[in-house]
């Protein structure tokens, strides 16, 4: 029940409109291709034949070159947290309980950061540089969500110097 | 830049969380009504607008500016739709400019809006999309990484963030548009504000309002004959870069530094600090004001945020290249409008219309805009002397 | 005002629905062909600016996600437009008249139509207020202009029907066509209505696709192209969108803007009409004061292939493709968006 | 890789968006509404536009509340076309018209569905007028649809 309804002799000044259009989405050939793997348990990357650098994911052109990527290979699945924000704020549509950390993980031999979450530490703990490696759900899907989140592993963190490019 | 253009007139609606006493129609008759009256010109004379707005998912109407057509009184003639993402509003500015110093026009309605209320920004902008896993929250999220590594990599203390914040709005006590007017606000009250999207605080962050801002354009025949001051257009530059590249610089992003390598050698500007009298910078998280500073070479890198400690950009502190004088992005930001604005309040100084917020006889200010990633840049420079 | 040209054009087939590929992975290679087409390096373009449409590609900043395909680095000069490409096209050579060392443009459109359903999702650029809570879908919008083309006397449904046999006829020499063909028009008006009394040749078919035009000033477009395609006038109009207030049997804003383009000033070989339905195509002919000698979207215009969001562009590529080729000496390309022909765009390409 | 290989899922934007109306159509949602009447506004020139205009067309100018003025609830078809498969997206889930109705005392046409029988009991020129909602909340769909002003 609108509030125009309830208050019925004021003027209307307001109108209800939802709009809601669907799509049968798809994911495009260099996504479809990571998230397959992703569901074998595997984290697919790709190298640019121009600049050299390694993309994950995968992408089927270089945004940097423009010129096609060469073959996806898989990529380890850990690396360091780049850099992170702890996110308290609640909105619309959000799945996630706050705080949570989210975070840039580069992979090692990697050039291009994924996001993804850092977990099983205090989000007050997590830091740049930090050795975090990926925790694999049991039942695997074409989806990112088959990490459930990275988790440090208890290496000695990067130096800023190493990763300061990255930023 | 093709032929000599300046603003003549400039027009903005009060900034606020939700305006509900106007339909579309009437949030940009509002502005667009107040820029002709300000350029003592009638809708007839307008001979093109150009309109900007972020994403069409705000409002949930796809390419508005078809149906408002007959708001914007453009039957019969040419209206052009811009959209860059946050710097949009600036973009348009440029886009309008360009059509006048193309020849092919003489007087421009450039109009930038958004009305918040009408949706959420955070879900309108980032949308669950298939196979995107949820993990960041709207433009904080993607945004806070990014000032984690500025503050690690410059060192600056925390008292920074809340510092820009505190200056803005209270800059913004002078401009009566401003959205957000808190005259009793204290450092104290935003450092206690709740960390949303950690490092930013709440009170860091820029508020969602419903706006709009346009100004009318015009070649040099007609500036010369204005009874309003004009504000010259010394130069206009946009850059885009991609959103992820390995390797891409996403605190001082190259775009960004190249755009105002171009604006400045356009404008005749060698050293920022000293050439411009003031600035409006896009700055919707306070830290950007540092990351600007040193993108826009205000300061050396990593050295932006002195600038901010000194006062050098506070108005009331009698600071020497005050930034933000009409309280910025922070105290008012319907988003689409945020760059019109920021380019207009830019003309506004030079113009020396700027009211309570002016800044004692500006000759030449720069207007900046950004959005997306950090990877669209859009900047131009206005004074009070022709070109 | 400066010379500016096309130099170059390419588009990708167009299809029904193009499953493997994404948009920016559609526009890539396009891309690619138009530069080797112009003979130039990305690093060689100096503005770039592109079409597409936020709710046709169903998220926000669809178009940044474009940018991957370009190869946008070192930073470039760059700009988007909500609207057909043709207007990114406008804007191009806007940014060209207004600053002379910009002496080359890449425009590029790009829709995925297969995803949604564009003609409901076409709904929500309606007058928010009292028609998009209708849900009155685009081919019955259309289907209104129809009916008072007929009611007026100014056509019938044989002529509707032989605008879709002569697009489907022109099609077959189009190797980027999705739809193509002999019909008679006997045989058309058996085909199902849609929305009376427009039948499904009447209307566009759903496309997925992506196309590039390459733009340079004076010298450097005659250095580039033995017969680049002058654009000689460009304009575009605007009328109100409520179809309720309009002459549906008119375009008012395609009149003024062919009479500011010049298409007037002298013989027309070539049209390629954005004519999304059949009637508009009657309306467009007249309005734009096209001669029956004039060979009307020898592509097969919109009726092969819609690639919404490049569509207006893609009419301009074709036109300059044939004055490139020598095919004809002056065309005229026209774009359109809105309900009902609501906004118009038209320009004048000539050899010489 | 096949097309079958690729991902895909369905997606839906979504979202309940709540629109300030301003004066003008606040007055014409409301009249609905509150009298089941459907007003429009007299341009500095005469035209009767429906629904209200916020600009005058010919001067360009805002248009004041002041200048509105209610139409008859009936008026002729000038345009329709028939739906016999109508949309997913749509309410009205039979086959129906489209319509472009000029209502008595207004000079444009509301865009708004025609119930009938058939497409046989269509014709352009034929009276309809609006039938109403009995819930109504201040909304273009109070108006129910229209339908042959005969068959009351």
């Amino acid at each position: 029940m609108s509030e125009a309804q309830s208050t019925e002799k004021k003027p209307v000044t307001y109108i209800n409109t939802p709009v809601a259009v669907k799509y049968d989405y798809t994911a495009g050939k260099a996504t479809s291709d990571f998230m397959r793997a992703v569901a074998q348990g595997k984290i697919l990357g790709n190298r640019c034949p121009q600049c050299n650098r390694v993309y994950v994911p995968n992408f089927l052109v270089c945004v940097q070159c423009a010129v096609p990527m060469g073959e996806p290979f898989e990529v380890p699945d850990s690396g360091i947290v780049l850099t992170f924000c702890i996110v308290n704020i609640k909105f619309y549509d959000q799945v996630l309980e706050v705080p949570y950390v989210s975070a840039y993980v580069l992979l090692d031999g990697t050039d291009l950061p994924l996001m993804h979450l850092v977990q099983e530490c205090n989000v007050n703990d997590v830091r740049m540089g930090m050795r975090v490696k990926a925790v694999w759900k049991e039942e695997l899907s074409p989806s990112l969500e088959s990490i459930r989140y990275f988790k440090p592993t208890g290496e000695p963190d990067a130096a800023l110097e190493t990763f300061k490019e990255y930023l | 830049m093709g032929r000599r253009c300046a603003v003549i007139g400039i027009g903005q609606t009060k900034y606020m969380d939700r305006n509900l006493a106007v339909s579309h129609r009437g949030l940009i008759r509002d502005a667009a009504n107040k820029a002709l009256a300000d350029a003592k010109m009638t809708w007839q004379d307008i001979d093109c607008i150009v309109i900007g707005k972020a994403p069409d998912t705000i409002e949930g109407v796809m390419m508005p500016e078809l149906y408002l057509a007959d708001a914007l009184g453009a039957q019969g003639k040419p209206l052009f739709r811009v959209h860059t993402a946050g710097s949009v509003g600036g973009s348009t500015a440029i886009v309008g400019t360009k059509m006048v110093a193309s020849g092919v026009h003489d007087r421009v309605l450039v109009i930038g809006w958004q009305k918040q209320s009408e949706s959420q920004a955070t879900w309108a902008l980032s949308p669950r999309i298939p196979f995107q896993p949820p993990l960041t929250a709207g433009a904080g999220g993607f945004f806070a990484p990014h000032v984690r590594a500025y503050i690690r990599q410059s060192n600056a203390p925390d008292h920074i963030g809340i510092k820009v914040a505190y200056k803005d709005r209270k800059h913004a006590l002078k401009n009566p548009y401003a959205h957000l007017h808190q005259p009793d606000l204290t450092l104290e009250a935003i450092k206690n504000s709740p960390m949303l999207w950690d490092p930013i605080r709440f009170g860091e962050t820029c508020p969602s309002s419903d706006g709009a801002c346009a100004m009318v354009i015009v070649s040099e025949k007609y500036a010369d004959r204005s009874a309003s001051p004009p504000a010259w257009i010394h130069g206009t530059a946009w850059r885009s870069e991609p959103t992820i590249m390995a390797g891409r610089d996403q605190v001082n992003p190259l775009g960004g530094r190249e755009c105002a390598k171009d604006v400045y050698r356009q404008a005749g500007v060698t050293n920022p600090r000293k050439d411009f009298d003031c600035a409006e910078i896009y700055v919707p998280f306070s830290w950007f004001e540092p990351m600007w500073l040193e993108n826009l070479g205000f300061a050396e890198r990593g050295e932006g945020w002195k600038l901010t400690d000194k006062g050098a950009t506070s108005l009331d502190e009698g600071g020497d290249i005050p930034w933000n004088c009409s309280g910025g992005v922070l105290s008012s930001n319907p988003i689409g409008a945020s760059g019109t604005i920021r380019f207009a309040e830019a003309a506004m100084q030079v113009r020396g219309t700027a009211g309570e917020h002016q800044v004692e006889g500006a000759k030449l200010a720069l207007g900046h805009a950004y959005g997306g990633g950090s990877q669209f840049f859009a900047m131009w420079v206005v004074g009070s002397k022709k070109p | 005002m400066r010379d500016i040209a096309i130099i170059a054009f390419a588009q990708s087939a167009n299809k029904r629905n193009e499953q493997i590929y994404n948009e920016a992975e559609i526009l890539a290679p396009v891309a690619r062909e138009a530069l080797q087409k112009a003979g130039l390096k990305k690093e060689e373009i100096d503005f770039t600016c592109s079409g597409s449409s936020d709710y046709l590609a169903g998220q926000p900043f669809s178009f940044v996600i474009a940018l991957n395909a370009i190869g946008a680095w070192p930073p470039i000069q760059e700009s988007h437009v909500e609207a057909d490409a043709a207007w990114a096209l406008y804007e191009c050579w806007i940014a060209m008249q207004a600053d002379e060392s910009i002496n080359t443009s890449l425009v590029y459109g790009f829709g995925k139509q297969s995803m949604g359903s564009p003609r409901d999702v076409m709904n929500i650029l309606n007058d928010p207020y009292v028609e998009t809570p209708l849900w009155c879908d685009t081919i019955s919008m259309a289907a209104l202009q129809g009916r008072a083309l007929i009611d007026a006397g100014l056509a019938t449904e044989r002529d509707f029907a032989a605008v879709a046999a002569r697009n489907l006829k022109h099609a077959k020499s189009n190797p980027k066509a999705q739809c193509k063909g002999d019909f008679t028009v006997d045989e058309l008006l058996r085909s199902p209505t849609l929305a009376s009394p427009l039948r499904k040749h009447d209307c566009p078919p759903i496309t997925d696709g992506a196309c590039v035009v390459i733009l340079a000033a004076g010298d450097t477009a005659k250095k580039l192209c033995k017969r680049p395609a002058w654009i000689r006038g460009i304009d575009h109009r605007i009328d109100v969108q409520a179809i309720g207030r309009r002459d549906l049997t008119r375009a008012p804003s395609a009149q003024i803007a062919a009479e500011k383009a010049g298409v007037g000033a002298g013989k027309v070989d070539i049209a390629e009409l954005h004519a999304l339905f059949t009637p508009q195509d009657i309306i467009l002919r007249k309005e734009l004061g096209l001669a029956s000698d004039c060979v009307i979207n020898p592509s097969g215009g919109v009726h092969q292939g819609n690639p919404m969001m490049g569509t207006g562009l893609v009419r301009f590529g074709e036109v300059a493709d044939r004055i490139i080729r020598g095919e004809a000496n002056r065309g005229v390309a026209h774009a359109t968006q809105g309900p009902c022909l609501q906004q118009n765009m038209v320009a004048v390409l000539e050899g010489k | 890789m096949a097309a079958e290989e690729v991902l895909r899922a369905e997606h839906v934007l979504e979202f309940p968006y709540k629109r300030s109306v301003g004066p003008i159509l606040g007055r014409f949602f409301t009249e609905l509404r509150d009298n089941q009447r459907i007003v429009g506004i007299r341009t500095k020139r005469g035209q009767v536009i429906v629904p209200p205009a916020e600009v005058d067309p010919e001067t360009l100018e805002d248009l004041s509340a002041d200048a509105i003025v209610p139409v008859a609830n009936a008026g002729v078809v000038k345009s329709w076309t028939w739906l016999s498969d109508p949309r997913p997206y749509s309410a009205y889930k039979k086959p129906h018209a489209w319509a472009l109705i000029q209502l008595d005392g207004a000079d444009t046409s509301l865009l708004h569905a025609v119930v009938v029988e058939s497409e046989a009991k269509m014709t352009t020129g034929m009276r309809v007028k609006a039938v109403w909602k009995d819930e109504r909340q201040g909304h273009i769909t109070d108006i129910a649809h229209f339908a042959p002003e005969a068959a009351k």
